[in-house]
């Protein structure tokens, strides 16, 4: 963020307040006009909150710093500004877009019944997903620690409810241990906030990033500050509560968890490093933490391979995806200053932030569909689905391959992004890991592709009509994450000179083959096939060639589904946390 | 001087219950024994205590605040000790 | 060491006995008695560190709303303790125990290492408290300076009723929360029930109005509105509204609205959202206050009644 | 030492036993108070921190015994949920424990046919 020591509300700055009042307002008159205007209010919303964030995104380049609102006319330290940045902008924008299709879709699913006034799950539903946007909105470019802590709370609060809304013992007890997880994450954050506050007498993100310096008490800070946000954020190994969580909650709230609500403590992990303090974590915490990422996607990729129903393999591979979100952090620090810098990598990261946004919604909402239509989804249960749902097949599929990253996908950019900053700072190995973090996604891609495309013993019948809006809104997210790298992205993240988001075709096919190659190979080697792989004749020459690579690759894929399930006991989760806070800790007190 | 000798010896004395009133809280064998320490211990020693400080408040209106405190706790003590007691009778698990 | 020093580390100690009682006490029902103990002790530690408006908060609700809540969870679960949980290992146990002394040392040295003189905003706070009129700087921070948080915070409230509500089962939504709470009409608890309550709402008033320039405000005296108010339904002298009735869920918004309608009609008369204008400040803020009040009241008390439990008749 | 040091350092042990007692105990209920026993020495803290900062005739700095007041009611909101959905749990389910059902990680374990 710019230097602004003395700052003041810019024009267009009440947009900012109208980002969090619209459905902050609307949640509050859903909950008393109730019953079917319920859904009318929070319908009518969404368009409305649409037209505020494209015109945030107008004038956030226009004004070319960013939009500033001091709340009460108070400037801090002693009052809170609202700030949104060229970041900010572009995550209100796809926060709104993402929740415009959630809602598009969920007006099937959370419907008040003809003849009820007013029934529990509609109810909750709406006014949760107004309470998610306007929570994302507020964590998105509030300017001070505190608000930011109730932001992130309100979040949890709207999202926790979303988990159990069927009232099942099994979505009740991952309510439970997501709601519980989260608290423990901002608590520690809570005590960072308060050692920054006795330190620099404020907690205004400007002010603090000019005032930082690296004492104990800011080192323990930011320590606890990150390991209680990578526990909001799932970031292996604090993921204890994700898969049971999102893989358990009704599509269209899975769809809002996975694509928007776990980015919100990703993007305060991002304020504290790039903006508050760029010169303190050092480069062996940004080390460390992408190291986490790594082992995200290895442990999270495998874990998805293994699963036999659909909506855990989507909330699997959230895990991985998240911890791609992590590998741009050593990729940002300029290797003279030892700083964070807002270049390339950061772009990089944030594309794959709002990629997996769009795309991952899309996917759930497809998977639902599927479950809708099947009235289950176990992925050896797929055969015949394509053809009695193509369009939703379609769209899980355009979902995969945007991540994967082929052009012109938002995800192609951002590994192209990262890929460079990779080269220039001369870290090879994170290179590695992006290339296999998209073999990986590749992978179970092909899988669910594999099992879906394979024709039916019989015929298959729905056992519900599936809605064609449904699938629309689905198809739209994908697409939307398919063309993301068209975007002229200039104005609000930095792209270095030298990264075409059109490549020429034949160069693009070049890059786009090595992780469908490697895909294949990771698919047959640890992919759960069952009778699936029997039916396609060349993968059982290849099984037959393989056959006993397989075997020790089906050997250490057990060994970590195992060691996942036991770092998902609570009591393991914990002493992650406690571990990763320490470490961190350690790792900066080492790169002062 | 009188009033700085009243309070002390009366919020001593207040004090005194207290201690005698917790021990016998934890020595005492039964719900409503225990009960009966708390009780007596609670209203005499506050009491004490109030009565201690009432020549130190300005004002008659501090003085009516710190009588309200004691009322209050009576009457709180009053209708806790009846619903713990009838509990403890009818045989239901106490803390 | 002086005599307040001393005075000091013995209620800390005190304070850390009982917090570790509440830790590592077999059942659960003591432990949660210890938590209300631990509760009131925090309150002096409050009142030590000058901070009498979060005493009356801690007093109110950190201990008094939070332990009764535990309280009555405890006694619902009490038929499944019986079937005990296993904890973790005793290793994992020692290493997790290490780990946390780890983080708690780490804390303690950067207490000690905060800068002096401490940062402040108190000063700040001093300059331009005229700006609202109000005598309690607490209450401007909450209500002026920072009243966004304010305002995100009586928002998060609602919330956490809606996500209560959402855990009702269908049949009974739209129903009376929780369970309905019968005792003798003539028995000690509604005897009290009748006395107390008159006393009660007077004394949370008071708190609310005194707010503006003593310690209090909006919080302590909602709390103490729904304290009663709880009263009343434990001794069964009245039941907890239906959660389908309008103007039940226009008393748990009207805080947070009436809010709401003064920050965007400072938006619209020119000065700021959240601003007030400086003839009007005062009454205002007791406007808001009141509706806050109400609010907090109301939503205090139904967050502790629970879900809807029993059908609509 | 004066009584901000000695109720810091109190706050700190509190977060530690608090920690401890989060992770380590097996009932969701007493995590719930133990997490509260967590926030409560974070909020001691913040209490260290405004007594530290008494300055323009006031006991404390005003801002961080604002916030305090506001995180409690937050902890609180927190608290009420979460007991809210424990007890439904036992309701449904007659048990009340975190321990991840066979349910959720189903068959991953099972050998590939």
């Amino acid at each position: 963020m710019p230097q602004h020591l003395s700052e003041a509300t810019t024009a267009g700055g009440f947009l900012l307040v109208l980002a969090v009042v619209l459905p902050v307002t609307a949640a509050l008159l859903a909950f008393v006009a109730g019953g079917r205007r319920v859904e009318w209010i929070a319908l009518g919303t969404m368009p409305l909150g649409l037209a505020i964030a494209v015109a945030i995104v107008v004038a956030v380049p226009q004004t070319g710093a960013p939009l500033v609102y001091l709340l009460g006319g108070w400037a801090p330290p002693l009052g809170v500004a609202l700030r949104a940045d060229g970041r900010s902008a572009v995550m209100m924008a796809i926060t709104a877009v993402v929740i415009g299709a959630i809602g598009v879709f969920a007006r099937a699913d959370f419907r008040t019944p003809a003849g009820s006034v007013e029934a529990r799950a509609p109810f909750a539903f709406w006014i949760l997903l107004l309470a998610i946007w306007a929570a994302l909105n507020m964590v998105f470019m509030g300017g001070d620690l505190f608000t930011l802590y109730v932001a992130l709370e309100l979040l949890t609060f709207a999202a926790v409810p979303l988990v159990s809304l069927d009232g099942r013992g099994e979505t009740l007890q991952a309510a439970l241990r997501y709601l519980l997880f989260a608290l423990l994450g901002s608590v520690l954050y809570l005590v960072g906030t308060v050692l920054l506050y006795g330190t620099y007498g404020t907690l205004d993100i400007v002010l603090l990033s000019h005032r930082v310096h690296a004492g104990p008490p800011t080192l323990v800070a930011a320590a606890l500050m990150t390991a209680g946000l990578l526990a909001k954020t799932a970031l292996f190994p604090l993921h204890l509560w994700l898969p049971p969580a999102h893989a358990g909650a009704p599509a269209a709230a899975s769809a809002a968890l996975s694509g928007l609500v776990v980015k919100g403590s990703f993007f305060l992990v991002v304020r504290l490093w790039f903006d508050v303090m760029p010169a303190l974590p050092g480069p062996t915490a940004a080390q460390l933490l992408a190291a986490l990422g790594a082992a995200a996607i290895v442990f999270g990729s495998v874990v998805a391979l293994r699963q036999k129903r659909l909506k855990l393999l989507i909330a699997y591979s959230t895990l991985a995806q998240i911890g791609y979100l992590f590998l741009m952090f050593p990729l940002a620090v300029d290797p003279g200053s030892a700083q964070f810098q807002s270049g390339g990598a950061l772009t990089g990261g944030m594309l794959q932030a709002i990629s997996h946004a769009t795309a991952k919604a899309g996917m759930f909402l497809a998977a639902g569909l599927i479950y809708a239509g099947l009235g289950h989804d176990r992925i050896a249960g797929l055969g015949g689905i394509a053809r009695a749902l193509p369009i939703s097949v379609l769209a899980f599929a355009l979902g995969g391959v945007s991540l994967i990253g082929l052009p012109p996908s938002g995800a192609y950019l951002a590994k192209a992004l990262l890929l460079q900053a990779a080269a220039e700072t001369q870290q090879w190995w994170w290179a590695v890991v992006i290339q296999t973090g998209g073999m990986f996604t590749c992978s179970y891609l092909l899988l669910v592709l594999g099992h879906a495309l394979a024709p039916a013993d019989k015929p298959v019948t729905l056992r519900v009509p599936v809605p064609r809006i449904g699938e629309a809104a689905a198809l739209a997210l994908a697409m939307c994450s398919l063309l993301l790298g068209l975007v002229p992205w200039d104005g609000y993240l930095s792209v270095p000179v030298g990264i075409p988001s059109n490549p020429p075709v034949l160069k693009a096919l070049a890059t786009a083959l090595w992780p469908i190659l490697g895909g294949i190979v990771l698919a047959i080697l640890l992919g759960r096939w069952g009778q699936g792989l029997a039916r396609i004749p060349v993968a059982e020459a290849v099984v037959a060639v393989v056959g006993s690579a397989r075997r020790i690759a089906l050997a250490l894929g057990r060994m970590l589904v195992r060691v996942d399930g036991t770092l998902r006991q609570w009591a393991a989760a914990g002493f992650s946390l406690l571990v990763v806070a320490i470490m961190f800790g350690a790792a900066m007190l080492a790169g002062r | 001087m009188v009033r700085d000798v009243f309070t002390i010896v009366m919020v001593a004395a207040g004090a005194f219950f207290f201690l005698a009133g917790t021990v016998g809280l934890l020595r005492f064998p039964d719900t409503l024994t225990r009960l009966h320490a708390l009780t007596k211990a609670d209203n005499l020693g506050l009491g004490l205590v109030v009565l201690g400080l009432l020549l130190r408040v300005q004002g008659p209106l501090g003085a009516l605040k710190l009588v309200a405190v004691w009322l209050l706790v009576q009457l709180a003590g009053a209708t806790v000790s009846q619903l713990i007691a009838g509990a403890a009778r009818r045989g239901e698990p106490s803390a | 060491m002086t005599m307040a020093m001393a005075l000091d580390s013995g209620l800390a100690v005190v304070v850390l006995a009982v917090a570790g009682w509440t830790i590592a006490a077999r059942g659960t029902f003591a432990a949660v008695v210890g938590f209300v103990s631990y509760g009131l002790l925090l309150t002096l530690v409050w009142v030590r560190l000058e901070a009498v408006d979060v005493a009356l908060t801690e007093a109110a609700i950190g201990s008094g709303l939070t332990g009764a809540l535990l309280i009555g969870a405890a006694a619902r679960l009490r038929a499944g303790e019986a079937s005990p949980v296993e904890g973790p290992g005793v290793v994992l146990r020692l290493e997790i125990a290490v780990l946390s002394a780890t983080v708690a040392v780490a804390l303690a040295i950067a207490v000690l290492l905060l800068p002096d003189p401490a940062p402040t905003l108190a000063p700040a706070a001093a300059e331009n408290a005229t700006a609202t009129g109000l005598g309690n700087p607490v209450t401007n921070v909450l209500i002026a300076f920072r009243a966004m948080d304010t305002l995100l915070e009586k928002v998060v409230l609602a919330l956490a009723l809606v996500g209560v509500w959402s855990l009702a089962p269908d049949r009974v939504w739209g129903g009376y929360p929780g369970p309905r709470h019968r005792s003798d009409p003539h028995g000690v608890l509604a005897f009290f029930a009748r006395l107390l309550p008159p006393l009660g709402i007077v004394v949370g008033i008071y708190i609310l109005w005194a707010g503006a320039d003593h310690p209090g405000g909006a919080f302590q005296g909602g709390t103490i509105l729904a304290a009663m108010w709880l009263l009343v339904m434990m001794a069964g002298l009245t039941d907890a509204p239906p959660v389908s009735r309008r103007w039940l869920r226009l008393v748990l918004i009207v805080g947070p609205v009436v809010f709401l309608v003064v920050g965007l009609g400072g938006l619209w008369l020119g000065d700021a959202f959240l601003a007030y204008p400086a003839a009007h400040a005062k009454p205002l803020i007791l406007t808001i206050e009141f509706a806050m009040t109400l609010t907090i009241a109301a939503t205090l008390g139904l967050l502790l009644a629970g879900p809807p439990e029993r059908k609509l008749s | 030492m004066g009584v901000a040091t000695v109720f810091g350092l109190c706050g700190a042990a509190a977060v530690g036993l608090g920690l401890y007692g989060v992770i380590v105990n097996p009932q969701p209920l007493r995590k719930i108070l133990a997490f509260n026993l967590l926030g409560s020495g974070v909020f001691l803290i913040f209490g260290v921190v405004a007594r530290r900062g008494a300055a323009a005739g006031f006991g404390g700095d005003p801002v961080p015994q604002a916030l305090v007041i506001t995180g409690v009611v937050v902890a609180f909101s927190a608290s009420a949920l979460a007991v809210a959905l424990l007890l439904r749990l036992f309701q449904e389910t007659g048990r009340a424990t975190l321990h991840a059902d066979a349910a959720t990680s189903a068959g991953a374990n099972e050998a590939d046919p």
